[in-house]
């Protein structure tokens, strides 16, 4: 088990966990939470795949904090969202919960 | 070369400008930019028609290390159907937005999201970087949203967050099989990944991004946030959303499947694919059925157009040794999301306007709309020629095409799914026409001027243009056609 | 020299995360835990920090040390007080 | 130095007793803290390791401290009685008797 | 040792991950969320990626963290920050199993992808024309360039949405809510202090992102947080959408960068190509322009949309 391997499986685990809390969350900023966790571990997953071969690789290091920056952006607005929402109807929650997937 | 890198660049610019700029010159710079994008569209389809696909390696960078941008048939065909698309929105936008009726708010910030959305459309449609078309959906998102929310009324922001968290979460799963290609080839690039040794993980990775493709391009069973979405925007928003947006997540399908990755098309991933979109026209026809507000009528019936874009799947290929023409099936498939675009920005266009004159889109405030807006009601009953795939129309002919690719590779099955289709269609697109042409007496309300009417008429009547002058488009479709298209997946 | 310098305020240092850890899990209340907090885990800091120093190759690194210390110390005195404040209100129900 | 590593591990392990905190509470402050209290830790790992992982880890460490700062800033305003105050000023508030009706919810 | 140092580090880095989405309450979760930031931060570091631990240090845990805060702090004034009851553990199994069934797919996929050559023969001959000694840098600003462009442009796009977000009797006033303190109280100082620091910082991480670790996102996100602060401190009033002057700073750092694109395409050297003797500079230049654009976006974003007028 070496350096990148143990990153990686964190990674992939990271994912998953990300789509459970996706999944399973009623309230909305849960929800956008649960979006970092899965993107944060796509990208460990990637800068893994990125450092295996030991010389590490710039592009995916440029991919992931394009992808960073990228979902700071999504998160900002899915927030402000959320707020909005939440001040129009009361509710931090979606109506009609009909647990998407 | 240079049009390839207008397409791009004026909206941008327009986007940035408008942002800038005080009030009027802002609206100013839009309008110019759209000016300019619409006559850049041209220009770059009749030079791919007389000159070839251009290829532009963005800062003389070659893959693996740059980014290609490259204008084949499909791209040119997609970014005109765009630009007249927007342009048609825009020119209703502006008599919508006139006057600051909708408030300052409204009339800033509508166009920039307009131009940002057109140029990611763009964008999406030339890239060849599974990576830079991850950024350019995003992109298309986050504007797409934006225009979804931009009425700031509850229904529509909890139909901008549910739109949210399936295009987020189909953004997540295609980025998980870029993060999976990039892993397996270090190349992003589709022109060097056409050419790659095919790894073990590439099934994964077409599934994973093909799953979240699928979430935002709303195929059934992903499909339960586009009727709030886009019957809650405003109608010239709506027309983008639904007429284009799902377009560009379908094209990057598109060119996974047949240029990258038809390696790894089994025939069970193809026939499931498939039913998808059968169950997607059964269940967005009848959902239409149903509905009591025009708006979502017509955006239940693009949730039942999408799934005759997915039926190509199993049927690429079929039969092609027993017909005139080459990828009957592909074709058709970009025929309908060509005419499908047309059509339906127009109809949301006029229904836009029936709104505006009597403040609701309820079925049953239609009444007398034809006698007293003639254009519009005949803009709305040539686009629903188009969508229930009436000749002459360009639905008819994409129909067909895809219908005779069915019988002929004896999967009939698909084919009686989209004669079902088709009959529903006329039964759901039935109702508002007879309410439309119910005679009453409108004369006490003010109506758009018949320029305004002429708008949604005139993209109606592209979308039977392309029915009749098919074999233009057909020629132009071939440029840079993989060769799956004709031999099947 | 230098290495003896670093095990040795390392270790220090280290000493007094763990117990400033142990301190923060254990004290009963807020205000002795926020006490626990920003003594310990800072001086323990500035011990590793110092460690550190030892090894550095130029002065600058020594500087940027040290800048990250002040940082640190300014951040937890300042939320310290803010913080245990916020934990005033929260408990008069405020 | 394998020595580095061994009290990088050290001080990983301390920010556990912070994630217990944080799991724990039970108020507000007392998460919030534990956050305080794993930037700490966070900083001296860098730190620690910034000799085996190249000096560039220094800069990461600066980072997160400036930020954690940050962090800590928008939490107090954020739970402040109107999104924008100073718990010292509401506080002020709070001990003149005709302002108390105000301050409070 | 290094193997157990990687290991804490994980197991760390899943418990917090775990901790995020499986404890009850928001803002037990956003605090967990801002923890696992910092340890991803040190994590990216051991990966041998220290220009992402500095973009995830500042903007995936610092600025993330702090929007959702504000935002509990709204919700929470509203009374929307509780939760519902969340749906019984025997209705989420089938989700929890097909979420295991994607970690274990991805985790197949790690052993059966090929170990290609990297990095790539292609990059390693195109990275001395690059005009920037920065690998990670070189292909943000111009290998990727494009990438790059369309991402600040992203930005941009987000910040226009929380825009639209706001009511229509606020849109003329200043952003944010308004922020008062103490006069010479601990925030106050706080705000005083910290700045030049910040500011210095950031200068720091622009300009040595050309040949070390850092560049335009790091830096135009630690400046952005010197404004955030001084903007909480009271110090700094935040603007109103009507002033021109910021709008145009929003979008100086991708005009600057398209018009370098466009003249790289008159002058028919190619759109976004910078030619190598000069490539350098003109990186330079557009970076200055985009440090400034995503600090002002940056901030703008976290601040959020007008609401002066707001008041619950």
């Amino acid at each position: 088990m070496t350096g990148p391997t143990l990153y990686a499986l964190t990674g992939a685990a990271l994912v998953g966990i990300g789509f459970f809390g996706l999944i399973s969350a009623q309230h909305l900023l849960r929800r956008v939470v649960a979006f970092n966790l899965i993107g944060s571990g796509l990208f460990v997953f990637l800068g893994a795949a990125g450092a295996r071969s030991g010389a590490s690789d710039p592009i995916p290091q440029a991919l992931i904090i394009t992808g960073i920056v990228v979902a700071l952006s999504a998160s900002a607005l899915a927030i402000g969202l959320v707020v909005a929402h939440a001040r129009a109807s009361g509710r931090p929650t979606l109506p009609e919960e009909d647990g998407e997937a | 070369m240079s049009a390839l890198v207008a397409v791009l660049v004026a909206p941008l610019i327009g986007a940035l400008s408008a942002v800038a700029l005080p009030g009027r010159s802002g609206r100013i710079a839009a309008w110019v930019a759209i000016v300019t994008t619409l006559a850049a569209a041209v220009a770059l389809a009749a030079s791919v028609i007389s000159q070839g696909m251009p290829r532009l390696a963005v800062g003389s960078w070659e893959p693996p290390v740059g980014i290609v941008l490259e204008a084949d048939g499909l791209s040119i065909a997609m970014i005109v159907m765009t630009a007249l698309v927007m342009t048609a929105a825009a020119l209703t936008a502006r008599h919508m937005l006139a006057g600051d009726t909708k408030g300052p708010r409204i009339a800033f910030g509508f166009w920039p999201l307009m131009l940002l959305l057109w140029a990611a459309l763009n964008a999406v449609f030339l890239s060849r970087d599974l990576f830079n078309l991850y950024v350019g959906i995003e992109l298309l998102s986050l504007a797409a949203i934006g225009l979804v929310a931009i009425e700031g009324k509850p229904e529509a922001l909890a139909a901008a967050i549910r739109y949210m968290i399936f295009a987020l979460a189909g953004s997540l799963l295609y980025l998980a099989g870029v993060v999976l290609v990039y892993g397996a080839h270090g190349a992003l690039d589709i022109g060097v990944l056409v050419g790659r040794e095919p790894a073990e993980t590439d099934g994964l990775a077409l599934a994973l991004m093909t799953v979240g493709l699928m979430s935002k391009t709303a195929l059934f069973p992903f499909h339960v946030w586009l009727p709030p979405a886009h019957g809650g925007a405003p109608a010239p928003a709506s027309a983008m959303l639904s007429a284009l947006v799902p377009k560009a997540s379908y094209v990057i399908l598109l060119r996974l499947w047949f240029d990258v990755m038809p390696d790894q098309a089994t025939d069970a991933a193809l026939t499931l694919v498939a039913t998808f979109g059968a169950a997607a026209v059964l269940w967005g026809s009848l959902a239409a059925l149903v509905q009591s507000r025009v708006k979502l009528i017509v955006a239940y019936s693009t949730v039942a157009q999408i799934g005759y874009l997915f039926l190509v799947f199993p049927l690429a290929g079929g039969g092609s040794e027993d017909q005139p023409w080459a990828a009957g099936a592909w074709n058709g498939a970009v025929f309908l999301a060509l005419s499908h675009g047309l059509a339906k920005a127009a109809m949301f266009l006029a229904v836009g306007q029936w709104m505006k004159v009597r403040g609701s889109d309820c079925l049953d405030e239609m009444e007398g709309l034809a006698t007293a807006m003639p254009m519009t009601a005949f803009a709305f009953a040539l686009s629903s020629i188009t969508i229930v795939g009436l000749p002459p129309s360009g639905g008819f002919t994409a129909k067909y095409l895809v219908m005779t690719s069915a019988f002929a590779a004896g999967q009939w099955v698909w084919a009686l799914v989209m004669a079902c289709g088709g009959l529903l269609a006329a039964a759901y697109l039935y109702r508002p026409m007879a309410m439309v042409f119910r005679r009453a007496d409108l004369s006490a309300f003010r109506l758009p001027s018949r320029a305004q009417q002429a708008v949604p008429l005139a993209l109606a009547g592209a979308a039977i243009i392309l029915g009749i002058a098919s074999s233009g488009p057909f020629e132009t479709l071939a440029i840079g056609r993989p060769q799956t298209a004709e031999a099947g997946l | 020299m230098n290495d003896l310098a670093t095990y040795a305020f390392t270790s220090i240092g280290l000493f007094f995360f763990v117990a400033g850890s142990v301190g923060f899990l254990r004290f009963p209340d807020v205000f002795s835990r926020l006490h626990a907090l920003t003594k310990a885990d800072n001086l323990g800091l500035g011990f590793i920090a110092l460690g550190i120093a030892f090894q550095a190759e130029s002065w600058r690194l020594v500087a940027l040390l040290f800048l990250i210390w002040g940082l640190m110390l300014l951040a937890a005195g300042t939320m310290s007080q803010l913080i245990a404040r916020d934990a005033l209100r929260e408990r008069d129900g405020r | 130095m394998t020595w580095l590593t061994c009290v990088a591990v050290g001080v990983l392990a301390s920010l556990s007793a912070a994630l217990l905190r944080v799991w724990h509470g039970p108020g507000r402050a007392d998460r919030m803290m534990g956050a305080q209290l794993a930037g700490t830790s966070g900083v001296a790992v860098l730190v620690v390791l910034a000799p085996l992982e190249g000096w560039a880890a220094l800069d990461v460490a600066l980072i997160l401290a400036l930020f954690g700062a940050l962090a800590a800033v928008g939490f107090v305003k954020a739970v402040s009685a109107d999104g924008g105050g100073d718990p010292e000023e509401d506080e002020d508030l709070a001990a003149t008797p005709s302002a108390n009706g105000v301050s409070s919810e | 040792m290094t193997l157990v140092l990687d290991l804490t580090l994980c197991a760390l880095i899943l418990a917090v991950a775990l901790a995020t989405v499986l404890g009850g309450g928001v803002f037990r979760a956003i605090v967990f969320f801002i923890v696992y930031g910092l340890l991803l931060s040190v994590a990216w570091v051991r990966l041998d990626a220290v220009d992402v631990a500095l973009a995830e240090a500042a903007i995936g845990a610092g600025l993330t963290g702090v929007l959702f805060l504000s935002a509990f702090g709204k919700l929470s004034r509203i009374g929307a920050e509780a939760e519902p009851p969340a749906a019984g553990i025997r209705a989420l199994l089938p989700a929890a199993l097909a979420c295991a069934g994607l970690t274990g797919a991805l985790a197949w996929a790690w052993f059966a992808l090929p170990v290609p050559e990297r990095p790539a023969p292609d990059l390693a001959t195109a990275l001395p024309r690059a005009g920037i000694e920065n690998p990670v840098t070189a292909v943000l600003l111009n290998f990727r360039a494009w990438d790059t462009l369309l991402e600040s442009i992203v930005l941009l796009a987000a910040l226009i949405g929380v825009w639209m977000l706001a009511r229509d009797e606020d849109w003329h006033d200043r952003f944010g809510l308004p922020q008062h303190v103490r006069p010479g109280g601990v925030m106050a100082n706080f705000g005083r202090l910290l700045p030049p620091v910040g500011v210095l910082v950031g200068v720091y991480l622009v300009y040595v992102g050309a040949d070390r670790p850092g560049g335009a996102f790091q830096g135009g996100t630690v400046l952005a947080a010197v404004g955030l602060v001084a903007a909480l401190a009271g110090l700094l009033r935040p603007p109103r959408v009507t002033q021109i002057v910021w709008r145009m700073g929003l979008v100086a750092g991708p005009l600057v960068f398209l018009i370098a694109g466009i003249v790289g395409a008159i002058l028919g050297a190619g759109f976004l190509t910078l030619p190598e003797p000069i490539a350098g500079s003109a990186i330079f230049v557009i970076e200055i322009a985009l440090v400034a654009s995503i600090a002002v976006t940056l901030a703008f974003l976290v601040i959020g949309p007008p609401e002066q007028g707001h008041r619950e």
